[in-house]
């Protein structure tokens, strides 16, 4: 890899590359369309650097694989698209509880069932919510150009080690198979705690255990309080979103990854006609980036939450906004991306014509 | 400097070497200092089907990579015709292969250029290199980067075959000699 | 003019997706003759599965379920109990049969299921642009193997139908290929009779069928049927590997 | 004897698998390409045709139908 | 069964007579406590009537099995608990995609992760939000007394034959596996279209293919608006709830399943001390009754969810209210329950001590 | 005094959770006592699965690891592939081996993993009350075979181990049991075997061990070991099924 | 009818069919057509693990199913007397198995009735009715349905088998004897 | 010979394997309960005791160790 010099390169290429720039040696993966390049791009680097690319037999098995290179401390990632993410979902429950950093991608497609091919962000709540059982939630990071995947996948990394939880990066199928310029300048990263949890051989130290089971309920409260107060860590730390045009901004549209560039273009073109507007784009889907939007509140006389969906991550925007200004609505589905144009009429069609979903 | 953001769609069946075109003319973009997005798009057919892609090379930052409207959009067969003849801005340029695409009564609002990319390239001997042909037309024609940014392109794309590095820049000079002759 | 070889009705007009040269197709259409032969169409459920051949609902003339990536066995099973009168198949690759699926075969193999599993061996994933497939050969170039599969690190070729045969509820295991008009005849030969095994109702009838993927093997349609020949065959075990025990296999 | 191989050159990909089949060596891929763009198969020589069907047994995608004259027809 | 007469049963065994009572003659499951008594007492019941259990090998299988039998038009149903619910993620997808008719039980117990045994509500995201991936959502039905669970049971399958969509019962452990006496009554039953879709074999009619994909974006979103129309009509026409004492209340919980009878308990004893609170009791989790709430809002000075989680429908509430009430949570996790003095404790400190959640 | 048999290092002093009779408890002593012979418990990770031995974690003195249902072999997978220095072993049940993880055991032998499985197999699903297992015999009673496992719906029992000598990368194969002080000599001598193949870096090593279920089969432990002499034992392939043919099976 | 309702824990080690006697008490509430709800709950051990039941009979409708201050608890083993001995109500009563418990400091605020069950059980020649001659001790002491009803529910449970009925009534008896030398 | 079987009482839960496998039937199931409630194993005439280790080999819970008298010690 030329370091410092840009390339050309997809998404998803670029996301394998920056995981094994961050010492990430092991993926495990099963392919599928929009992800493939993901795995693909492992098989072919991960002999030089002595790495692994093992393909699994499922999806299933390639997550459980994950929590066993997780649970012995090394870093690992798997990357796959909607249906086999949701294969995973027991698979996500289970790291969760057990503690065990990893990185998974979710490079969602249409859906749901089989779908089709074409970009999607229908994922968000089972991304954000819990796709799987339990209390317990993913950092979920949402990167809207190939440049941002390079450097949030190495955040991803230092952000499962740090808190001992997984990370999921979701894109859409554009930016998995967008190729943009990108650079790949060396990174610090945080200060990590050695890994002394791990079950990898219990030379000279009493043995290790990494389950994710208590034996009674009793234990089990204790176990879930101590899993929400790290919860409670994670959503007063890392909290994360960019803005464009707010400052000055009367009305705002909510979006991430490829709709929120679809969006910037939306409110360059409204801009340009004297109006007033921005764009709040959450880089964390999990935690939602509360702060940033409550400090806006007073500020900001309506809302307009552009997604490819029905419309998912419009209800952690209502959630925040809690009634004190309209908070609405327009998202294209099964692959479609909206025209800037669009999101341009719809705006005025909902916010300045008042009207509200 | 001003800004400027040129969108194009490079549209065949599989096969035609759409996708490739777009990309060099992608990295030309980019070795040139410019913004630049390239996003694929196939149909549901295995091979043989509609591929497309999108390319956008601007001065200034790019928000939306879609491309709905290109200025530029070059039509490799009938399927790709009837699918984008109507979505270039008025305005902009339809590069046609008429080799595959029959004369059709066409749009007013754009100029419309057809070349028998395929008997050309036939001429050259090797049929694959047809799509870069058209890009020798488009770059006669309407030029977004320097000539010797688009031959470093596709020196650099085809990575250590020198001597398809050569065949690509031959099919590359045929087609802007064909434009000459438009 | 006596008519030698015509369209079946047991397909549809709709062209197919394939590659060219690609012999799914051949496939298909060894399946149509048999379900108008047989005077099944009206009585078939056809479960397709999540690979190439995923849009074959569109193409054979009996109704037809799409089934998730390696669940087209468990979705036959379902159907199969709800429906004991109706003949039953599944449509499947090696991806979807021998790796996704792999404990839906084995399971249903063992519960001695009456449907049908054809399975469509190409040692690739062809639907994601050619993958490692559990079948695949050693020394094999895949997108995920670009340095050849090595035994070392990534196993050997899986020969489902030989493990099949270990299965008791599994009665009738067959393995062929379609790479010449002579074997396309064979292969059609031995389908008739895993369709009959079930109608018998003797348990779970599977065919392994060696087909191409002249895309990402990269070679021209021609070559495809010479890398089978030259190279496939020699890896896994052909022919009828279990026939019952008592009638039904030996009718045609 | 005059037999007789119907071409439904519409759904031709030009794989090429009849050529390679037919014993007699009477097919190939000609010069009219269908709407999908392949160069599709033709017949050199329908009288040379044995009616075998080995071309239509190969064929992937149903293109081909072969019909054999009577006798005393 | 002798019906019309009382009989002490399992809610788990209650479930499933109902279902054999609805018609449903083909289960296909994978044990898991504290579910297992269902498959259990299929296998027992099922000979005697025709039907089929058959134990899948695992609940991948399961949910497919369900998604062959569904297609072919049967009434048919599994059940499991939460992590086997998981597992099942992808197939309710592809149900909904395909417009399968079908009922699923979860017995939610301990989790994330393999978890415990214990009694909870924590999968209420992933059975309201949709837990596998696309847009989507499944019918949700909450019973809270054995009596409930038989009586919308046959609901159940009459809901999901009527509008081609998935149904799910959601329990927690503790309504799963207690006695309470119930009764079996003959049941009229919605007037249903016969199922003209159903691929059963192609004989007289053109051929039916039931299948959860399209092959261009443009027909993605097609199929999708349409299942949008579909649950905008269920969700204007199923939305089901219960209230107890809310007619003169001036504070409510709202409160499902087992949570929902401690609630009314705590009811009973606030109401004593004469503090005018009710129970809004949601039937329905999806669509989460929102008109019930709404004809409420200017009459309640405060909301309290109950949950068997960390908090997840309080989300649903305080998305309905929308800010123009205090909507404050108290739960227990891991499998504990509360006991009603606790949510009265936790009513006086957060509520009419003011404080909120 | 010289000692005969001592409590080994292998194990914790947690007192077992398991039934009484319940033969689980002999079979971790084994590995117990191999570990600490083969000098093991300070580079060995255990994976455990979920089943009646899903808390073994407290058991053995290893570090551990506890997978979900089935998954143990992938678990293992993942481990080993990032620690090949380590011993790896899992140790599952006949469900969670047979059934919901069956893709995992066959595809980790068809990929030659070093790692060892453990495989308990007591015709039950004993965790969760007694339901049929995979491996459940014909006619076997559980709960949810209340009138007898029937070939006809149900299917035949799974001999995994058998299927598994058609696997090429399952190298060391083999099924005992413990239901006499002389087997439980012999289940030792296989296990370590097993043991000795992953060590030797030659590939996948599976030992079955037929283990009895007292609860559940509604016997009394001692009845329980009759149960097993008599009905398990006629029906699964026993002994050392598949040996390296390089070395590594002729040590011990 | 005025409201009442009674709440019971019965607690012990599996196999001593603490669960069973809960549900005689269920059942013989739901014959004299009280409300009743039972609940099991089960220790991490397989076997031999501490088990234990809630019931609740109550003549109006029954809230929250779960007991956590029981007016009967029924302790079978030092376990279960250890884990439930606090959670009585004042003034209610504590059945404890002497025959496997202690005699230890108990409550003063609550009765506490301790039966040698193991023993009374051996004399009736059957150890595993133990379980029943405490339910005869506490229909005698604290009855909350009449004798017949609560034969009637032995009955009914013994389904098919009327020579276990007929011992179950036995032991019952036995309890309510013994009772009686309170 | 005198040798020793060192019997951990709390772990023993009254399986009857050990009575089962012992060839000299010098183990039975005595009347003391462990605090788990189980009646446990007792050793009626060690003197007849071979220290073949049968009863700890079959035994499930770890509650037998078996020490043989060294020659001459
Ligand atoms: C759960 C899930 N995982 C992965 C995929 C992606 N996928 C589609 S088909 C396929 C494999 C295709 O190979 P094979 O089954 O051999 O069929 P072929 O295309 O070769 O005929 C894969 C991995 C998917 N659709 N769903
Ligand atoms: C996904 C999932 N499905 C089902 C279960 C419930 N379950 C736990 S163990 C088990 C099977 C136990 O049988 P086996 O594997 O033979 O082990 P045994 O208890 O007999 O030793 C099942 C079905 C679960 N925990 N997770
Ligand atoms: S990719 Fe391969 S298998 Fe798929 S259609 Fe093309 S040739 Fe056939
Ligand atoms: S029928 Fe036989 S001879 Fe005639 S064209 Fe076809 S293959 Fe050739
Ligand atoms: S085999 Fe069929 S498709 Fe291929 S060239 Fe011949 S006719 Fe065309
Ligand atoms: S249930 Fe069976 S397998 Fe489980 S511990 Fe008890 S006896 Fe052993
Ligand atoms: S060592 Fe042998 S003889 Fe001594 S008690 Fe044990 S089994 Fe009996
Ligand atoms: S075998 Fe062990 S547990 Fe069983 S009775 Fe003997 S000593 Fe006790
Ligand atoms: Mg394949
Ligand atoms: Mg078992």
């Amino acid at each position: 890899m030329r370091q410092g010099m840009a390339l050309l390169m997809k998404g998803n290429e670029a996301i394998a590359e920056a995981a094994i720039q961050a010492g990430c040696r092991l993926f495990y993966g099963y392919p599928i369309t929009p992800s493939t390049e993901i795995p693909e791009y492992m098989a072919k680097k991960m002999k030089a650097v002595g790495g692994t690319y093992l393909q699994a037999e499922s999806e299933v098995a390639a997550i459980y694989m994950v929590f066993g290179a997780g649970a012995v401390g090394e870093r690992v990632m798997t990357g796959t698209s909607s249906p086999g993410f949701s294969l995973m979902q027991e698979g996500l429950s289970y790291l969760f509880a057990a503690e065990i950093p990893c990185v998974i991608v979710d490079v969602m497609r249409g859906g749901p069932g089989l779908g089709g091919l074409g970009p999607t962000q229908a994922d968000y709540f089972q991304l954000t919510k819990g796709g799987g059982h339990g209390d317990y939630h993913a950092i979920v990071i949402a990167p809207s150009s190939v440049q941002e995947m390079v450097n949030l996948t190495k955040e991803a990394f230092d952000l499962a080690d740090y808190y001992r939880n997984l990370v999921i990066i979701a894109v859409d199928g554009i930016l998995g198979q967008m190729m943009e310029p990108v650079e790949f300048p060396p990174s610090e990263g945080r200060k990590l705690e050695p890994k002394t949890w791990a079950a990898n051989g219990a030379e000279g130290r009493p043995k290790n255990n990494v389950i994710s089971y208590y034996l009674t309920p009793e234990l089990g409260e204790v176990e879930n309080k101590r899993w929400g107060d790290k919860m409670s860590l994670i959503k007063e730390n890392e909290q994360h979103f960019v803005e464009y045009e707010m400052d000055d901004a009367d009305y705002a549209f909510v979006a991430f990854g490829t709709s929120a560039r679809i969006t910037e273009t939306a409110v360059d073109m409204l801009r340009e006609e004297g109006i007033k507007v921005g764009l709040y784009r959450p880089v964390t889907l999990w935690p939602f980036p509360e702060k940033g939007l409550l400090a806006r509140v007073n500020q900001i006389k309506g809302w307009m939450s552009i997604e490819l969906s029905a419309g998912q991550m419009v209800e952690d925007v209502k959630l925040v906004i809690n009634g004190q200004a309209p908070v609405s609505f327009y998202g294209r589905q099964g692959g479609m991306t909206p025209e800037p144009e669009e999101v341009v009429a719809a705006f005025k069609a909902q916010l300045l014509g008042g009207a509200q979903v | 400097m001003s800004f400027s953001m040129t969108k194009y769609i490079f549209a065949g069946f599989g096969g035609q070497g759409v996708l490739f075109i777009g990309k060099v003319m992608a990295q030309a973009g980019m070795i040139s200092k410019q913004q630049v997005t390239w996003i694929p798009a196939y149909g549901p057919e295995m091979r043989g089907g509609t591929a497309n892609c999108s390319v956008i090379i601007s001065n200034k930052r790019i928000g939306s990579p879609t491309v709905a409207k290109p200025d530029i959009a070059l039509v490799m067969n009938a399927a790709s015709y009837h699918k984008f003849n109507q979505s270039v801005v008025p305005g902009g340029t339809l590069y046609v292969n008429s080799s595959m695409v029959p004369e059709l009564p066409g749009r007013a609002d754009i100029r419309i250029v057809r070349v028998p990319v395929n008997d050309i390239a036939h001429e050259i001997g090797e049929a694959k290199v047809a799509n870069i042909v058209m890009l020798g037309v488009i770059q006669a024609i309407s030029p977004t980067v320097s000539d010797d940014v688009l031959e470093k392109a596709l020196i650099e794309l085809a990575g250590k075959k020198p001597e398809l590095a050569e065949l690509n820049i031959r099919a590359l000079n045929a087609g802007k000699e064909y434009a000459k002759s438009l | 003019m006596k008519a030698i070889l015509t369209k079946t009705t047991g397909l549809t007009d709709r062209p197919f997706h394939y590659c060219p040269g690609c012999t799914h197709g051949i496939i298909h259409r060894l399946i149509g003759e048999l379900l108008e032969e047989m005077n099944l169409i009206e009585k078939t459920i056809g479960v397709a599965p999540v690979g190439c051949s995923g849009f074959c609902e569109h193409y054979f003339s009996c109704d037809m379920i799409g089934a998730a990536h390696g669940r087209a066995v468990a979705v036959a099973t379902g159907a199969k109990r709800a429906r004991p009168d109706r003949f039953i198949f599944t449509y499947q690759g090696d991806g979807d049969g021998a790796s996704i699926g792999l404990a839906e075969t084995m399971s249903a193999a063992a519960r001695g299921e009456r449907i049908t599993s054809i399975f469509v061996n190409n040692c690739i994933y062809g639907m994601t642009g050619g993958q490692m497939a559990p079948t695949s050969l050693i020394g094999q170039k895949t997108s995920t193997s670009p340095y050849g599969r090595d035994a070392e690190t990534m196993g050997y070729p899986l020969d489902l139908p030989k493990v099949l045969t270990q299965i008791e509820g599994a009665v009738y295991v067959a393995s062929v290929s379609v790479d010449s008009p002579q074997a396309i005849k064979e292969a059609k030969k031995v389908l008739r009779k895993a369709f009959q095994v079930q109608l018998d109702g003797l348990g779970y009838s599977f065919v392994s069928i060696l087909s191409t993927c002249p895309t990402n093997w990269g070679v021209n349609p021609v070559e495809a049927l010479e890398w089978l020949q030259t190279k496939m065959k020699p890896h896994f075990a052909l022919g009828e590997l279990k026939v019952p025990v008592v009638r039904g296999g030996n009718e045609s | 004897m005059k037999n007789l191989v119907k071409i439904n050159t519409e759904r031709c990909k030009s794989c090429g698998l009849c050529v390679h089949a037919c014993p007699k060596k009477i097919l190939g891929i000609g010069e009219f390409a269908n709407n999908k763009g392949y160069y599709v198969i033709e017949m050199k020589d329908q009288s040379k045709c044995i009616a075998c069907a080995f071309c239509a047994l190969i064929c992937p995608d149903l293109v081909l139908e072969v019909y054999r004259e009577e006798k005393g027809a």
